[in-house]
């Protein structure tokens, strides 16, 4: 059976990822249909919800783990997959458990998570360093020693693409490894607006008021092309997440040798726990109702696991694969995993329109060097405050 | 004979304006009617609604005796001939003529059979294959009225069909339409401001103001005896000249005097005894005014102002009884500016109006 | 002749063909402009998230709306751009017109080359517009590497001159299209307008702003509709060059409205910004469609 | 002047010094600099795009890299041409442009064609059979005008939802049907509320009927604006992304679309050769139309526009 | 007195077709000059070669002796009053009379002095604070004609001024147009298609035909002795009858034939001997013929056709000589189709044409 698979997986290294979904699924008798929209999920996500709302409903979608598609479950749009679910044992077999979490509602599965995207990494060009005369730095205080030398020898020390969610992703980073664990709890979980409007964020803002200096001649939009400023040896060093290192793939460069990837910035290493489910929006075909159950078998399937997440660069769900394909940073990340020292995603924890405006208030500060920290610290915690 | 086209209190109006008050008129079977009036009172709106055309707020319409007033156009037994004429641009001649047939459905030899008994009257024949693009004025006109021929109806009616040409043509083709309702025989009704072609033309004319008919009458008797002085200084060209004064009577006949100057009435065909002390208008046509004639009880003297030759006539502008007026004579006598000349004036051509109520006295 | 007159037809049955053909019509203007703005209104008072839900929380929405900073700057920007756009249009549109008014040679290249960005989407215009623009590739890449190293020409990437960045390529789009309908409309003035003006020896430039400027009037409206609707849809242009970056330097209303309804997932939020445009909207327009559409065109 | 000569005279001897004929007339007159000037200036200002694409398109990446985007190709490859047409990768596919392009067709042929059926049957019916009401759909529609699409996407895609056309070629024309109404509707009311009232008039007369008129006599003579509404709707729906996207499928997904995906499917580095030749392909079809049509735009421009 | 305008051997030609060859015109000072012709004959392409509104291929043109071939319009010393009166839409009258002086930074007082004046001469004090659009058509006229008056020119041009007007406006506007041009004595040039404007205002006719004078005279010698057949037969409404036959002589004494009828040629003042055997055609007015009169020489029956009534006189067509011919008689004499009427001609008034040459013998 034909089965419209939507997603936003349109990079180099992600639709070589979900070529591997595919031919999984194929494998299985029946066809994948692929339909990937090109420029994020943002440009993604209103077509998805679009077409399910309309009655147009495609086979299965992709949507980021959290909340983006809890009033579609809600309104009955989607598709119950318990039945897998039970008879796959995925509640024994998901680890961190949190992951799952959002897919259940009432005890019944509506989703499956697919893989751990992790924001907290920071990924440097090895060369770049050398070319100062430096060591590349093991963490990020090292990392802000050596910022005059790169500016000195005409290289942006931290590149950051121009859209909105980069920066706001970047800021996330800092909160957590520069303040911690707890900190980023008490703001992102329990919505503390004392702790937000509180001395300790003041230093994040602080931080972050440093890097967008350093950052302010990346003239580029787009997250990979910032990557690619990085790749070349043009900027020194990137804040994003884990799927940054498909483009190091791509560009044939090997972890360790070429590139160092730092978790939690090497001060606070923890995994955040973000990432991609598919949803099976509900169909009229019993035909291919069917079929979406296989699909949600074979997503969590232990080969395809591996295969995907090898080259999007993602950590699997299951804790029970072996990953021994995988390079310097995805073991750091498993190991990391291993050790529980996992945070949940913002997008699992604030709504998105939380995060909509959050993500106002951070670009604006990013990008408008007039803004002090005190000031966008207080917008900052006026959001925290009213969230949901 | 039968009433052709009555039509029986007709009001038309437009949001708060009315445009036709109560109008009611009698057509006769193959007579000419034609309706003349000044721009803007209401002719079109008339000849629309006895068309179907638009939809009258109150009143009826009857063509050949059956009530009409909620009839399709198609359905009244009307042809309409058209200021700009309408014609299809797209179509030729022939498809023109044969357009209404085709849309009704007739049968393909009784459409040729009509196409050519029009094409033939109107001796449009070797025209039929061309676009309206390629036709002269005339032609186009006489393919206008073609359209209305071949429907073989029983009225036609024509919004100012000739008001687009230039003066030769025009002087032309009100011959032709004259010699086509000749052979033709079927009731007409020509809208139009030009009072030459009214009176050239017409059986009888309607003379219209805001919506409602000042006078209904043959020709002559509108030129001779208008009803009124709207009508008077309407018809007539050069106009009328209007004196403004007083009935008296003078050795014992009735007399009209005007900034100081006399007019014996003597001839005058009042309509009832001429009341002395009554303000009135005095009428006279340029044409009706003899110069350096025989005298008669009427001679006065005044001085030349302009002359205007038009070719055959010749029209001078004088100062008289303390006004500007006109006189028309052959075109082979001149005067100049300043000359003296005597003026004497026939009273049974002249009209008189009550300054009130503005009637005919 | 005194047979009694036939019914009046039902006003409803007359001219029927006329009014099943205007049903497409009826539809679009009641069920989907009509309907769906009121449809837009009621849900604006809602505090529906993803999904439209009748749960009403009065005028929150637009409490909210009015002290958001990005919505505040949205509407900064689309009148600043909106005003620019505005008479730079009617300007350059103008200008090129009057130029092309010349008796000029080639007129036909000049005419397709100034009009053939019209055929390009927003989408295309945005990132042409955004690659010329790009400091290391474009215009100001292209003048340092001639000498000028301290030339500097970035307005996508600063925040105070974005919007006149967008600007630009909004011009480049769409000015073609003023300029052909200002074109049509010079061609229509009477010759013997000039002839006058010549013979009372008024310079030409005067007689372009005394006299033939006010004779346009109705092609101004018409432009004046067409730059005023592309001005309050801008929103292809700002996604495809901007992303509304800098910093949210170059939001606008439509922009906001998109990515609350869907990306922020919060409908009532975005449908109360869609229900300030289109009170704004309304309140311009309706009075002057009224004048300028009804009464004096009947027949 | 000293010499006056006396006008009955001898004057047609004329000398070569009295004016005789045509003013002399300078090649390089202020008025032709500026004039020519401030076209020359503009014309660069409106082809510069167009020059940096195509050039651009037509180099290799390393040539991209080096720098000028100004500068002529060195060596000319059609490589990005037939990457961006039948190689580019999109997720999955990668089949570049050319699926989407005979999907542009299909939605755009019958999309132009009933969005201008209805409108003109609009315009027809607004300017010659008003009837009670007319004026306040068309108040509607000219309000309507100004509405960001963005803002009825959700009425609309209940409306479609509730037609039960969601995401079907119906659908989708519907859609532009729609959105197209309101201008359309206005250059097609104004052209035939000036042509003469009395064609309308002689057709009644001779018996036709609403349709008989519409299909008969107005039809053929309204060429100039059905191809100004053909111009506009054309390049309007095969330009259109946002529509096309919300309302169509991946595999009936129009070339926008497709251009969207090779444009932001950034693999490595842009390749900025085939993106422009990606925007090219794309806007050919609207850009030939135009070319051919540039004249016949004017004119009707002339005949629906200007008469407001 | 001295030449006001004088055109000398202007060419002008659009690319390859010439408009004008050759031209050569002189106009007196003071002289009220009409052109007239048919439409597309060249009138307007050669007042806007005098304006300066039409660069001339070839030739000059002086204005008060001055050689202004070169000049600009504006200081030619002309004005100019247009078709369509361009008038400037959105400024009011006085504004329209005064922008070209205030362009031409005229002091304040003076430009006043010069519109007070314009608008006494006029009649449009009262209209000053208007615009345009909210006046009849006679008013534009006049204002037109003020923005004229206002620049103190020496040389008045008119193109059609009153072509758009109805019939009546223009009877009136054409007595005011003539007053003007006596109170100012200005020269006059005035380019029309109607004939009874040219021959009511025009000191001088220049009749013109594709691009050529046909005849310069005053309106009498145009309307009597035409030069040529087409001359004779654009003046004059109704037109002169023509009949093609060929001269012969009767009783010893000349004589015309045609269609086997004979006109004896009595009185006719030929320009020189009259060959027997010419072929010829014989034109004769409407209004030179007389109807049931007394017998002359030249008395023929025929049959009346068609009958005209146009108030003041009555236009009866006849077949006469195998073709149809028009006579005018008065109003009030009435004639029906098919009645039998004696015709009598006065040969001084004829007018006689070499067939082959088309010039006046
Ligand atoms: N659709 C309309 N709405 C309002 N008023 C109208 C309409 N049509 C005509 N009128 C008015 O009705 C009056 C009569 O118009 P009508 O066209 O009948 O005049 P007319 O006698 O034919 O004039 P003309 O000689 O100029 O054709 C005019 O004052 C006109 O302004
Ligand atoms: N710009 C032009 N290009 C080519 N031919 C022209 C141009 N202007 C006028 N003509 C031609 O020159 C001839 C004379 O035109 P002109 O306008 O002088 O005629 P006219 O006598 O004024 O006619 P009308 O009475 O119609 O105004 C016409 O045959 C016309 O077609
Ligand atoms: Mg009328
Ligand atoms: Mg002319």
């Amino acid at each position: 059976t034909d089965l419209e698979v939507t997603h936003w997986w349109t990079s180099g290294g992600e639709a070589a990822a979900v070529a591997e979904l595919a031919k999984a699924f194929n494998a299985t008798g029946n066809k994948w249909v692929d339909g990937a929209i090109a420029g994020g999920g943002d440009t993604a996500r209103p077509i998805m919800i679009s077409r399910i709302t309309g009655g147009d409903p495609m086979g299965a979608t992709q949507f980021n783990t959290g909340r983006q598609a809890d009033e579609l479950v809600e309104a009955g749009l989607m598709q119950d997959v318990t039945e897998v679910a039970k008879a796959e044992g995925w509640d024994k077999i998901i680890n961190p458990p949190s992951l799952y979490k959002s897919c259940v509602k009432d005890g019944k599965w509506f989703c499956v998570p697919i893989n751990i995207h992790s924001w907290q990494w920071m990924w440097m060009n090895n060369g770049v360093f050398e070319k100062i005369g430096k060591p590349v730095p093991k963490n990020w205080n090292e990392f802000v020693a050596d910022v005059p030398d790169l500016q000195k020898a005409g290289i942006i020390p931290l590149a950051v693409g121009g859209q909105s969610w980069q920066s706001n992703g970047l800021f996330g980073v800092l909160q957590v490894a520069l303040g911690g664990v707890d900190l980023w709890k008490k703001v992102n979980v329990d919505k503390d607006a004392k702790v937000a409007g509180g001395p300790e964020m003041l230093k994040i803002f602080k931080a972050a008021a440093q890097a967008r200096e350093w950052s302010k001649d990346t003239k580029v939009q787009d997250w990979n092309q910032a990557t690619n400023l990085v790749i070349t040896g043009k900027a020194a060093a990137q804040i994003m997440g884990d799927w940054a290192q498909g483009e190091f793939a791509v560009a044939g460069k090997v972890a360790g040798k070429d590139y160092t990837c730092l978790p939690g910035l090497g001060v606070n290493e923890v995994i955040s726990t973000g990432g991609d489910s598919f949803y099976f929006p509900k169909q009229k075909d019993p035909e291919k109702t069917k079929a979406q159950l296989v699909l949600a078998k074979t997503l969590l399937d232990k080969n395809t696991q591996v295969a995907f997440n090898l080259k999007k660069g993602s950590l699997p769900v299951r804790g029970d694969v072996d990953l021994a394909a995988a390079n310097d940073c995805m073991k750091k990340g498993l190991e990391i995993l291993k050790k529980g020292s996992v945070l949940p995603d913002g997008s699992q924890t604030l709504s998105p329109d939380t995060t909509g405006q959050l993500q106002d208030v951070i670009d604006k500060f990013w990008h408008d060097l007039s803004i002090t920290p005190e000031e966008a610290q207080k917008q900052y915690a006026a959001i925290i405050a009213k969230a949901d | 004979m039968n009433t052709s086209v009555s039509v029986k209190d007709l009001t038309l109006k437009f949001g708060a304006i009315t445009v036709l008050d109560k109008l009611n008129l009698d057509i006769q079977d193959g007579e000419f009617l034609v309706l003349l009036g000044s721009s803007g009172c209401g002719k079109s709106t008339l000849l629309n609604c006895i068309a179907g055309l638009l939809e009258p707020t109150d009143g009826q319409i009857f063509i050949k005796d059956k009530n009409v007033t909620w009839e399709e156009p198609k359905d009244r037994g009307i042809g309409m001939v058209f200021q700009s004429y309408a014609l299809y641009p797209q179509m030729t001649v022939e498809k023109n003529l044969s357009f209404g047939l085709r849309i009704a459905g007739m049968a393909k030899e009784e459409i040729d059979k009509r196409v050519a008994r029009a094409s033939e009257i109107l001796q449009i024949g070797p025209l039929l294959q061309r676009k309206p693009a390629a036709l002269s004025g005339g032609q186009r006109q006489r393919v206008a009225i073609g359209r209305a021929l071949v429907r073989d109806v029983d009225v036609f009616l024509f919004d100012e069909p000739l008001s687009n040409l230039d003066a030769k043509l025009r002087s032309e083709l009100r011959v032709e339409i004259k010699r086509l309702h000749q052979n033709l025989k079927n009731t007409m009704i020509y809208v139009t401001h030009d009072q030459i072609e009214a009176l050239t033309l017409a059986d009888r004319i309607a003379i219209m103001r805001s919506g409602l008919i000042q006078q209904l009458d043959d020709p002559m008797t509108i030129y001779n005896e208008p009803n009124n002085l709207y009508v008077a200084g309407f018809i007539g060209s050069p106009a009328m000249n209007f004196f403004k004064g007083e009935i008296t009577s003078a050795d014992g006949r009735p007399a009209f005097v005007t900034n100081g100057v006399t007019f014996m009435l003597d001839g005058y065909r009042a309509k009832g005894p001429l009341q002395p002390g009554t303000k009135a208008v005095l009428g006279l046509r340029p044409e009706h005014i003899s110069v350096d004639g025989p005298e008669t009880v009427n001679t006065h003297q005044a001085v030349v102002e302009i002359e205007e030759p038009m070719g055959a006539d010749n029209l001078i502008w004088l100062k008289h009884a303390g006004q500007s007026m006109s006189v028309r004579i052959g075109g082979n006598r001149r005067y100049s500016p300043g000359a003296q000349v005597k003026l004497a004036y026939d009273m049974s051509l002249a009209s008189l109006f009550d300054a009130e109520t503005e009637l005919r006295i | 002749m005194e047979r009694a007159a036939p019914k009046r037809r039902n006003s409803l049955f007359k001219n029927m063909s006329a009014k099943i053909a205007a049903i497409p019509m009826a539809f679009t203007a009641l069920v989907v402009f009509l309907g769906g703005t009121i449809w837009t209104v009621v849900y604006s008072f809602t505090n529906s998230k993803l999904l439209p839900r009748l749960n009403f929380v009065g005028f929150d929405q637009y409490a909210r709306l009015w002290s958001t900073p990005r919505w505040l700057i949205s509407v900064e920007n689309l009148a600043i751009y909106g005003v620019l756009s505005l008479i730079f249009s009617l300007v350059i549109g103008f200008t090129l017109a009057v130029a092309m008014d010349q008796k000029i040679r080639f007129e036909n290249t000049f005419r397709t080359i100034f009009l053939y960005p019209f055929a390009l989407s927003f989408i295309v215009t945005g990132l042409v517009w955004q690659w010329l623009l790009n400091p290391d590739l474009g215009v100001q890449h292209i003048v340092r590497s001639l000498g000028f190293t301290s030339f500097t020409f970035d307005p996508l990437y600063n925040a105070d001159i974005v919007i006149y960045g967008v600007l630009i390529a909004g011009l480049w789009q769409g000015t073609g299209l003023i300029m052909v309908i200002m074109l049509a409309g010079l061609r229509g003035i009477d010759e013997e307008i000039w002839r006058a003006s010549r013979v009372d020896g008024i310079p030409t430039w005067k007689t372009y702003v005394f006299i033939i400027i006010p004779m346009l009037r109705p092609v101004f409206v018409t432009t004046l509709v067409l730059i005023g609707s592309g001005i309050i849809k801008v929103y292809d242009l700002i996604v495809a060059q901007t992303g509304g970056g800098p910093g949210g330097a170059s939001e606008v209303p439509a922009k906001y409205v998109y990515d609350l309804m869907f990306y922020s997932q919060n409908l009532g939020q975005g449908f109360a910004a869609s229900s300030m445009m289109l009170v704004t909207v309304i309140v311009i327009i309706i009075p002057w469609a009224y004048l300028e559409f009804s009464g004096k065109r009947a027949r | 002047m000293n010499t006056m000569v006396s006008a009955t005279g001898s004057v047609t001897s004329g000398t070569s010094a009295e004016p005789r004929g045509a003013k002399p007339k300078r090649v390089v007159s202020r008025r032709n600099v500026i004039v020519y000037g401030t076209l020359i200036v503009a014309a660069i200002y409106y082809i510069l795009p167009l020059y940096v694409m195509i050039v651009t398109s037509l180099k290799g990446m390393p040539e991209i890299r080096l720098g000028n985007i100004f500068a002529p190709p060195v060596e000319i490859t059609f490589e990005p041409w037939v990457k961006a047409w039948s190689q580019a990768c999109t997720g999955l596919n990668c089949d570049g442009l050319s699926r989407g392009f005979w999907n542009s067709v299909i939605i755009t042929v019958p999309s132009v064609v009933i969005s201008i059926a209805v409108a003109s049957l609009n315009g027809y019916t607004l300017a010659n059979w008003r009837f009670k009401g007319a004026d306040v759909f068309f108040t509607i529609l000219i309000v309507g005008a100004f509405i960001p699409y963005q803002v009825m996407l959700y009425p609309m895609v209940i409306i479609l939802r509730e037609m039960g056309v969601y995401g079907t070629l119906q659908g989708l024309i519907i859609v532009h049907t729609v959105f197209g109404m309101p201008i359309l509707t206005l250059l097609f009311r104004n052209y035939f509320a000036a042509l003469p009232e009395e064609l309308f008039k002689a057709a009644r007369v001779d018996g036709a009927g609403f349709w008989n008129i519409y299909f008969r006599i107005m039809l053929p003579i309204s060429l100039p604006i059905f191809v100004v509404a053909m111009i506009l709707q054309i390049t309007g729906i095969w330009n259109d992304f946002l529509f096309g996207v919300v309302f169509t499928k991946p595999d009936t997904y129009p070339m926008t679309v497709q251009l969207n995906n090779i444009v932001n499917s950034v693999q490595g580095v842009k390749e900025y050769n085939v993106n422009m030749a990606a925007t090219l392909i794309t806007g050919l079809v609207p850009l030939i139309v135009y070319f051919v049509s540039g004249k016949l735009f004017v004119r009707g421009i002339a005949a629906g526009a200007v008469k407001g």
